[in-house]
């Protein structure tokens, strides 16, 4: 089994907070972690920080794959301004052969003409998930990529994520809401 | 190539990001023959200082959020993980905004030169001047406004402000040298080796800054 | 008992149909007034003293000036009774007067500028009066594309009407100008109060030519807001029958 | 007087967003006699000139978020819901912006005016009118961006020039005004005219479009 | 029993795609309603309508309370470039009695000179909530007030609301997750 991603004694402080310490974990390709804590613990900079945003303070993280990492954030990276169509082709898979049945999927396809600032929360999430869902890279990083969602489209993302785990995929990922997905838990906040 | 026409995408459909900024330089060159009062040969001395002045000001506003709104809506992160060279991001980026700004702006520099002036001599040699001055206020604003991202400040302002004042003396003796029909061409290459050392350093410290600001 | 009277009169069906029924009287008649008065003026008139041939222009520059100002004014007047009554025809109307008004106003700027050159020696001066129809000419650019970002109809035509309405400020400043600043450009020669200042030899086919040119100006209108309530209203039934 | 606390907090605290703009004027006030490379006496004419296209642009960059920012996050929103006369708040607002922008940059053109022109006449009569103008351009721009809220500036740009070219017409005479000692008092009385006039009209077109934009 | 709202036969459509259509409802003083339905149904439309920030196409309402209306929607209404503590005095609830015990509560309290840019998802999204818990309105209409918090948030969050409409405070909500309050459900998209 190949490991994607090994990491040892992770620390990170911010100014004087100490956020996380001595983390060690690994991560197997075809395996998923859900990183677990409340809110401030650090979730999202430890996503940064395997995305290579952030450098850790102390500790070594070993990468060991060959494309791109998918990183989605709490920032969409949509142009609010754009319809969805000119957004599609920012994000450069305006040509992929799965995009039309994607779009379709997620109820996005007769939108295509309407600017994204008057789009629907959750519709702006799931446009901002399509990068995801029409990724080919190795690594999968997603921090709480279910907010907004409705059920089914949290349905549609587990099962997608599941597909990509057989396929040999590796995912790390933060959720409050518990997906149905076979991952570890990396607890942050142990106290 | 790809990035290229990735940004050149973004501006042109930001019609506010580019055709803004030039009609605001339009709306100046439009609104300052109204405002004087005098005859034309006073005009003509006035102009070029005013198009300066113009020009500069008219850069500062187009860059005014050439990485704000990318860092807000994290296209900045996903461009730093994507990309090895955050440095060659950048250069293209400030490279689209002279395309679609500073160049319209220096042949509009020049058309108003020949317009308010009537001097096709004049006009002319604006375009290369105008040209390279863009380019150079293009990549300073840039830097300024790296620095003072996410901060809501004017430390991007005051820190540009010293650098760019120089150059502004430096155009304030165009005149001279168009007028007196001095060494044009010498002037040029100083205009040109101050943005071959600005174009190769700059984006790499700026790369360094909105990396900084990332984490 | 007026709003319903408004509303009851004003559909853009009734519209449509009425406007259907007169223009081709309004086309060909104010088509014959205008071709006479331009033969009349072109070729029945003698040189002007000063301006030689060159005046010849002002059947055209002329009527362009007065009807894109009069445009102006007729949307600001349908703008308000959009605001106040809600008559969606007048939303129409306003949208689609704009861009007839943008090439009259343009028509306008073109022929003075053209005329300047052999009177004033040059074909754009800083004179107020020019600098106002240019700012005109701003005005109707403006509007146009402050209805065209909206995706949103009804917005749009509500924003539209305000900034119609606001703009309208400019239209006083516009036609005062020339008596507040004394420039290069003609002072008004055609007074209601006062005898003009022009010969009659002119003054008769000028007339006729600002009358007939306004006729066509209405029938572009119209053709227009046809087109503008065709597209607005492409799902009433009545809209497909009609087509 | 809550909601004048509250607007002033806010636009303190964010000094990008005050001390921004007038930097840019004291940037350009500044620059321009440095790339006037001809005697004194010109400088004298193209001041004004120069003066008044400043202070426009100062105050078009000076609005330009003046609403768009509150309604991104949202503060539009809750006060639209909480306070039932949303144009009273718009016009504490815009006197907010006057108050930290206008007026700083009135003294600062008056002085300017004196240390360029050395004429205290003239210095002194440019404060009642530069407060003045600042004022109107403050609430036309407001409105502009208003209109143009979630469009982008340049339309907001588009919109409003031909709503302030006449005015800056208008300043153009002031040239003439004071170096012939016209009449200044009319001249002052015709420019608070139209201000009284387009503080009472514009909150309430103002409050009308951003409801509009709210929906 | 006071009636605060009353619904009838609500519709709303966007140029011309009818949302939702003949929507009757009416919520009592101590009660709550809970608006299901999925991304881009129109449920943050509704809540607007409710608020007064958007205009229904058809059909009344009538509303009956004294005080403000209560509003927290997607967008936080905070000024990201301030800190914490500028952040409470813009929401004009830096002098309230219960300030303290709230920020404790949410763990807020030690992080009231940070910039709010710099706090992490749901501590913003806490932040918002300070409006909420601080209120003194009758009407409380909530959007999607749990997005991004975690287990304990959320807990707070419903063990407050509860505490309000036992206070005879009225309450209407949209939410993907489902809350622990009792509540009627108002379906938005039968179809
Ligand atoms: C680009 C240049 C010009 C522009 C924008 C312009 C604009 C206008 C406008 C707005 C009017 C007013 C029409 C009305 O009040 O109903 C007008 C009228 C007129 N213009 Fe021009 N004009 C230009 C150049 C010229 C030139 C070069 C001449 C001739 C030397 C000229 C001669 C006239 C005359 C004779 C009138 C009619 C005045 C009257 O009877 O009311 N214009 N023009
Ligand atoms: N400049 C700073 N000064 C002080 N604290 C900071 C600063 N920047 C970040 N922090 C703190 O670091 C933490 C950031 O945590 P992070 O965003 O990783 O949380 P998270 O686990 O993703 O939380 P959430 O579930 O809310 O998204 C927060 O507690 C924040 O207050
Ligand atoms: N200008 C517009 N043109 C077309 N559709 C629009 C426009 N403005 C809004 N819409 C549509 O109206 C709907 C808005 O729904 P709303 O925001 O109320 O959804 P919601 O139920 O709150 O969804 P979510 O759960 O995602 O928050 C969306 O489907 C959106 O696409
Ligand atoms: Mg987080
Ligand atoms: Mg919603």
């Amino acid at each position: 089994m190949k490991k994607i991603l090994v990491a040892e004694n992770l620390s990170y402080k911010i100014n004087d907070t100490k956020l996380f310490q001595n983390l060690s974990f690994s991560l197997n390709e075809g395996a998923a972690i859900h990183i677990l804590g409340s809110n401030g613990s650090g979730k999202t900079s430890l996503l940064k920080i395997i995305s290579g945003l952030t450098k850790q303070t102390k500790g070594e993280i070993e990468k060991n794959y060959n494309k791109d990492i998918c990183f989605i954030g709490h920032k969409n990276a949509l142009k609010q301004y754009l319809t969805v169509e000119d957004n599609l082709s920012l994000l450069e898979i305006e040509a992929h052969g799965n995009l039309k049945s994607f779009l379709q999927l997620l109820g996005l396809d007769k939108l295509l003409d309407v600017m994204v600032a008057n789009l629907s929360y959750g519709q702006q999430k799931k446009l901002a998930l399509l990068r995801l869902f029409l990724n080919n890279s190795d690594l999968l990083v997603l921090d709480e990529p279910c907010v907004g969602l409705d059920k089914k489209s949290q349905d549609i993302l587990c099962t997608f994520l599941s597909d990509e785990l057989n396929a040999k995929k590796a995912l790390i990922f933060s959720s409050h809401i518990s997906l149905d997905i076979s991952s570890e838990v990396l607890q942050l906040d142990k106290a | 190539m790809k990035l290229l026409k990735f940004e050149l995408l973004k501006l042109r459909k930001k019609s506010r990001g580019w055709l803004g900024p030039i009609l605001v330089f339009v709306l100046i060159m439009t609104a300052f023959p109204l405002t004087v009062e005098i005859l034309n040969k006073d005009i003509d001395q006035s102009f070029l200082s005013v198009l300066w002045i113009a020009t500069l000001l008219v850069m500062m506003l187009a860059t005014e959020d050439i990485f704000l709104e990318d860092f807000n809506d994290g296209t900045l992160e996903q461009m730093a993980i994507k990309h090895n060279s955050l440095s060659g991001v950048i250069t293209i980026k400030i490279f689209v905004y002279w395309l679609l700004i500073g160049l319209p702006i220096s042949l509009l520099g020049a058309l108003y030169g020949f317009g308010i002036t009537s001097s096709a001599d004049l006009a002319i040699q604006l375009i290369p001047i105008l040209m390279i001055t863009t380019y150079i206020f293009l990549n300073v604003f840039s830097f300024g406004n790296a620095l003072s991202l996410t901060k809501g400040s004017i430390l991007g302002i005051l820190i540009t402000m010293p650098l760019v004042l120089p150059l502004l003396v430096v155009l304030g003796k165009v005149v001279i040298v168009i007028n007196l029909g001095m060494n044009f061409l010498g002037f040029l290459f100083l205009l040109l080796g101050i943005l071959s050392i600005i174009i190769l350093v700059l984006p790499i410290i700026i790369s360094f800054v909105i990396k900084a600001h990332l984490e | 008992m007026i709003k319903k009277f408004i509303h009851q009169f004003a559909s853009p069906k009734t519209y449509l149909f009425q406007v259907d029924r007169a223009y081709p009287y309004i086309f060909y008649t104010s088509l014959s007034i205008y071709l006479v008065a331009l033969f009349w003026g072109l070729f029945l008139t003698s040189e002007d003293f000063v301006q030689g041939n060159s005046y010849r222009i002002i059947y055209l520059h002329v009527p362009a000036s007065f009807i894109s100002q009069s445009l102006y004014l007729a949307m600001a007047f349908a703008s308000a009774i959009f605001l106040i009554w809600k008559v969606k025809l007048s939303a129409y109307l306003v949208r689609s007067i704009a861009p007839i008004g943008a090439i009259t106003t343009f028509i306008a700027l073109v022929s003075g500028a053209i005329w300047g050159i052999p009177t004033w020696g040059t074909w754009w001066a800083w004179d107020a009066r020019i600098i106002s129809t240019l700012i005109l000419f701003i005005m109707y650019l403006g509007l146009i594309s402050l209805h065209d970002s909206f995706t949103d109809n009804e917005k749009a035509d509500k924003f539209l009407a305000i900034l119609v309405i606001v703009g309208s400020v400019n239209i006083p400043i516009i036609k005062m100008s020339v008596e507040w600043w004394s420039t290069l450009h003609q002072t008004a020669s055609i007074t209601v109060t006062e005898k003009p200042a022009i010969d009659p030899s002119m003054l008769y086919p000028l007339f006729g030519s600002i009358i007939g040119f306004t006729g066509i100006v209405v029938c572009l209108v119209i053709l227009s807001s046809k087109l503008q309530i065709l597209k607005r209203e492409k799902n009433k039934s009545w809209v497909k029958d009609y087509v």
